[in-house]
């Protein structure tokens, strides 16, 4: 089976050895349709190939755990017969490809897998970063990724409710769009992706099938890029967030009206995914007719039509004597619908088209005997040079340093993405963009949601275990701050190249880290996602994990504590450890230069008494903030800039006022409070400038560095 | 006070609309796009969203939907007909109210607080708020930069900034009889101090108050 | 029958589309640009054999909705 | 000197604003309608005596800034 010389399954992205498994567990070759389902399924994207193994790592249960990892989205109890589904996704390779479309059809797939499970989707988070803003390409890269989200978000109507962005030379030529979702829903509407039982028939729901992404996200999100990536690019998926916005309507109604046993969405892997993942969980199979397939183009081949990945399709499950009811639902909601399947007893799965068999294959081989890679694994033997030389400022300016971080688009107000998107919708919004976790609140109830993502690539370059680490422990103390206590933590972990050894140890030691600290907290991890092949002509990108951390406050401190509270005549209180003089990976030394020494570890002993108290005082102060990005000189002088109120810090030293050192946080409170044991008073909110170090500077000149950081960066 | 709240394929603030109403006392309802009858209501709001996912241009398509005819009608009987940024837009479309919207000067969606100022408390929006009382309310649209050729509009509310290009800075605009209104920013969203305002409800008052039947 | 509709928006109405584009090329060093104005064109395949009858309904077909009175006009041409 | 830059979106990229408003003509009850593309026209005013030179700057800003080329196709035409 050759063409150009190069056999097909390699062209398809298969080694040898993979094909020959094909013909192994089929007892003979592969029809083309049969390979291109191997091929995308097989994929590092839809197999976790190179990851799987160490996954499992991961600490999954708690007892409010009520969907982990495999299924489309994590999901657990939050009381009173209420769930929070919660899952992040990257998009990192499409947006480089065309940002505007990459970012919304992200936006669209993890969407997708939230109410796949019965939920309604809620809020969105984006994770984006970007090479630094004085390219030109990276200028137009990000300006379309927002545009992008804003774009279907905006319009699907689900508010972006949060996000992280960053600019770092090593995402230059990878950017990285990461997306994530929380959805609510009563226990009683929980669905799953099972194929149910045999008789069931499927009903493909939503768009009509295109020629879209063929050997797209999936072989895209599995290869690097290097020069020929221009040429080689497959048909880009298109998103349309109008048919979204139907396709959740329509599906919620039929949760509602439970008229569904089973329902999985269509991303990575389009119909090859969708029909065997539901079929192999119910250790089942399933015949499937390609020519009832609404289509939106002809001559589509079968391989074509089964790695399809058009956007906003759905496949459901449904008794026969309920396809009638479903049909109605679709046709009232204006989707279409067809009937593409039965489920069967056995374990094949089937698929014709024009009257033949192009498929005759276990459903569960496709996942269930997918590749599995131990892959070699190396310490880089550059990583203990870059700890022996650390970083160390002395002394330093200190109006002149605060008002360089503020100036920096990763430091600076993220205001000028978060304002293109709709983050009030809804009505729940509590706390929104701005500010340190989201708060929203579940309407019905006293209860309040909480999350924070965290990524930082300098840290985890330097240390990805402790890089990790910290930034369960950041996003657990900011998900804290609004009053929530964590209880699951999701994960996105953006690596380099898994064929080389030291990012396999990369990869290796973040999950060590991760688990680590989710562990010392008592949270499960529910779900995540792996994108590796992150790098451009060979240069992997810094391993940037990015962390969402759950919370759940109930009651919800109302009003919580918010960054725009603080008031004259206000004391301002430092609550944690007192910081070390290390700045391994901090922002002060990205001001300097490349990251170098070894960043300081987590203390979990320390991380959960501040925790705690962060959640008592949650009910008491009016602001809480956590220490983190250009330390406690950045977090007062964001206080400052939202509440609109100068301060007089009593607090010298560089590590004092720019540590970025773990487990701290600032609240500021009305005189003559309770005070904190862990707590010191370091000064007073009052006047119109920032007071410190016998330095002065006006709030106003704070806050037109740091809100104009980004929007003059943009105009290059 | 039964208020039906129309829903076309894509509207996405159906359940605020509905929320902020209650808590004002009204009787909310979602009416699909597809009803022909709407005999049995005070009065209707057709709420934010992307109708149609803004395909052609905003609110051209849900203009000609069926449920446009009753509401219509009730234009033309004098009740209080509210449209509210994608509303807004297919009252222009539909011709319920003058002008056009297009995308805002620069160009980007603007999701944050506005203030503005209620100049003419002559209709169903402003009749319990003063001229001159400046509400701080937010705004969340692509295309609410309002363009009037025919300068026949009733400007009712006015940005005191320029956030989008709005024709004499408009943020809400009233027939001339001042039963139907448009406004651009979303009162709905400015009802509960834990949220950051409740400004909006003085419109929305104002737009339930006007719910009571007209005197024949 | 292939056919092309084109929509322009009426001169005195503000193109926020043309003018941003037309910013951003001069920031490209396109200094001879003097003016940009952004405009649709709808593609549409419709069936029917009477070239004259066709342009009729599409024309029909602009005035209910795809073109938009107050600021736009629009113009109907057969092209295969 | 007037350019018109033709841009049209290749026929395999999806183009859900245009279903959309086919959908919305045959809920008008124009059934004859079988397809709907929606596309984009930019007309420029260009100073420049040389069309062919005039006609290869803006060739140029497309590629760099008004057609996407991952998605779309385009043509520039002299038009006065
Ligand atoms: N880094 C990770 N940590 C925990 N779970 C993960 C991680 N990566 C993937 N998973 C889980 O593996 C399952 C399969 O993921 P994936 O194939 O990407 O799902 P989908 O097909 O819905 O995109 C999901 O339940 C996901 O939560
Ligand atoms: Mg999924």
């Amino acid at each position: 089976m050759t063409t150009t010389g190069t056999p097909v399954y390699a062209q398809l992205g298969m080694t040898e050895e993979e094909y020959l498994k094909v013909v192994e567990i089929l007892g003979r070759e592969p029809r083309p349709a049969e390979l291109a389902m191997y091929s995308v399924m097989w994929s590092e994207h839809c197999s976790y190939k190179s990851s799987r193994a160490h996954l499992r790592r991961f600490p999954t249960e708690a007892p409010w755990v009520v969907v982990g990892p495999g299924e489309n989205a994590g999901v657990v109890d939050i009381g009173d017969g209420w769930l929070a589904a919660i899952r992040i996704e990257s998009h990192n390779h499409p947006s480089f490809v065309e940002p505007y479309q990459g970012a919304a059809t992200g936006v669209g797939g993890i969407l997708r897998d939230v109410f796949t499970m019965g939920a309604r989707p809620v809020a969105l988070w984006d994770q984006i970063r970007f090479g630094p803003l004085d390219q030109p390409r990276n200028r137009y890269l990000f300006g379309g990724v927002v545009s992008g989200i804003a774009g279907y978000g905006n319009a699907v109507g689900v508010p972006t409710v949060g996000g992280e962005v960053e600019f770092d030379d090593c995402y230059s030529g990878n950017p990285l769009v990461n997306v994530m979702c929380l959805g609510v829903l009563r226990k009683e509407q929980l669905v799953l992706g099972t194929a149910g039982a045999p008789g069931n028939v499927a009903v493909l729901l939503g768009a009509a099938t295109g020629r879209d992404g063929i050997g797209g996200a999936s072989v895209l999100a599995s290869a690097s890029f290097d020069e020929s990536a221009t040429t080689k690019r497959p048909s880009v998926q298109v998103g349309d967030p109008f048919e979204e916005k139907k396709l959740i309507e329509a599906c919620l109604e039929l949760y509602e009206k439970g008229l569904v046993d089973g329902i999985q969405d269509l991303g990575a892997a389009g119909l090859s995914c969708a029909t065997s993942e539901p079929a192999g969980r119910a250790g089942l199979g399933m015949d499937v007719d390609l020519d009832r397939v609404h289509l939106r183009e002809t001559g589509m081949t079968a391989p074509e039509i089964l790695m399809s990945e058009s956007q906003e399709r759905m496949l459901a499950f449904v008794r026969p004597e309920k396809v009638d009811d479903v049909l109605e639902v679709a046709r009232r909601w204006e989707i279409d619908a067809s009937v593409i399947g039965t489920v069967r007893a056995d374990d094949r799965l089937v698929v014709t088209h024009h009257g033949e068999v192009v498929a005759d294959i276990p459903a569960a081989s496709l996942s269930g005997d997918a590749p599995l890679y131990h892959r070699p694994i190396a310490r880089p033997d550059w990583i203990d040079g870059l700890w022996a030389d650390p970083y160390r400022p002395g002394d330093v300016l200190v109006v002149d340093t605060l008002l360089r971080l503020l100036r920096h688009p990763g430091v600076g107000s993220a205001a000028w993405a978060y304002e293109q998107y709709d983050h009030m919708l809804f009505l729940d919004t509590v706390v929104g963009p701005g500010h340190d976790g989201t708060l929203l609140r579940v309407e019905g109830t006293k209860k309040g949601l909480a999350v924070s993502t965290d990524g930082n690539g300098r840290l985890c370059l330097l240390d990805p275990r402790r890089g990790a680490s910290r930034l369960v422990w950041e996003a657990a103390l900011n998900v804290a701050v609004t009053g929530a206590r964590p209880i699951a933590a999701v994960d996105n972990l953006n690596l380099g190249n898994p064929e080389k050894p030291e990012v396999m140890w990369q990869l290796v030691e973040v999950i060590e880290g991760m688990s680590e600290a989710c562990e010392a907290l008592g949270i499960p991890v529910v779900g995540g996602n792996v994108s590796l092949y992150n790098e451009t002509d060979r240069r992997d990108i810094n391993p940037t994990p990015v962390v969402g951390v759950l919370g759940l406050a109930d009651p919800m401190p109302a009003p919580p504590p918010r960054l725009d509270r603080a008031r004259p005549g206000m004391e301002i209180w430092l609550i944690g450890p007192e910081p070390t003089d290390n700045f391994a990976g901090s922002c002060l030394e990205r001001l300097d230069g490349p990251p170098r020494g070894r960043p300081t570890a987590a203390d979990p002993e320390a991380g959960r008494a501040v925790i705690e108290e962060a959640l008592r005082l949650a009910h008491v102060a009016p602001v809480l903030h956590d220490v983190s990005d250009g330390g406690l000189a950045v977090a007062v002088a964001e206080i400052c800039i939202a509440s609109g109120v100068g301060a007089t810090l009593e607090v010298e030293g560089t590590a004092a006022l720019f540590g970025e050192d773990p487990h701290r946080f600032v609240a500021v409170v009305e005189p003559g409070w309770d005070p904190p044991a862990l707590g010191r008073r370091i000064g007073a909110m009052g006047g119109d400038s920032l007071v410190v170090g016998g330095e002065r500077v006006a709030v106003s000149a704070l806050a037109d560095a740091y809100r104009n950081a980004i929007p003059e960066a943009m105009r290059g | 006070m039964r208020v039906a709240v129309v829903v076309f394929p894509g509207t996405n603030c159906e359940r605020d609309v509905v929320r902020a109403l209650r808590l004002l006392g009204a009787d909310p309802e979602l009416v699909w796009h597809r009803e022909t009858d709407l005999s049995g209501f005070d009065g209707v709001v057709l709420p934010g969203g992307f109708a149609h996912g803004d395909a052609l241009r905003t609110g051209a398509i849900a203009a000609l939907s069926p449920i446009m005819e009753p509401v219509r009608k009730m234009a033309e009987a004098g009740r209080p007909v509210l449209g509210i940024c994608n509303g807004f837009q297919i009252l222009c479309e539909s011709g319920l109210l003058p002008g056009a919207l297009i995308p805002n000067r620069d160009l980007a969606f603007i999701c944050r607080y506005v203030e503005v100022e209620v100049v003419d408390d002559t209709t169903v929006l402003t009749a319990a708020a003063e001229p001159g009382q400046v509400l701080r309310i937010p705004l969340n649209s692509y295309e609410g930069n309002w363009v009037d050729p025919s300068r026949t509009g009733r400007v009712v509310v006015r940005y005191r900034d320029d956030p989008n290009g709005s024709q004499d800075r408009a943020a809400a605009v009233a027939n001339a009889a001042g039963n139907v209104v448009g406004i651009m920013p979303h009162p709905e969203r400015a009802t509960d101090s834990l949220l950051g305002s409740e400004d909006g409800l003085v419109l929305l008052e104002g737009f339930v108050c006007s719910l009571q039947p007209v005197r024949a | 029958m292939k056919v092309r509709v084109h929509i322009e928006r009426r001169p005195e109405i503000a193109d926020p589309e043309g003018s941003t584009v037309a910013r951003a090329l001069s920031d490209l060093g396109f200094d001879e640009v003097a003016g940009v104005r952004m405009n649709r064109v709808i593609d549409l395949e419709v069936e029917g054999d009477d070239p004259e009858q066709v342009k009729a309904r599409v024309a029909e077909m602009c005035r209910q909705l795809l073109a938009n009175p107050v600021l736009e006009d629009f113009e109907v041409e057969i092209v295969g």
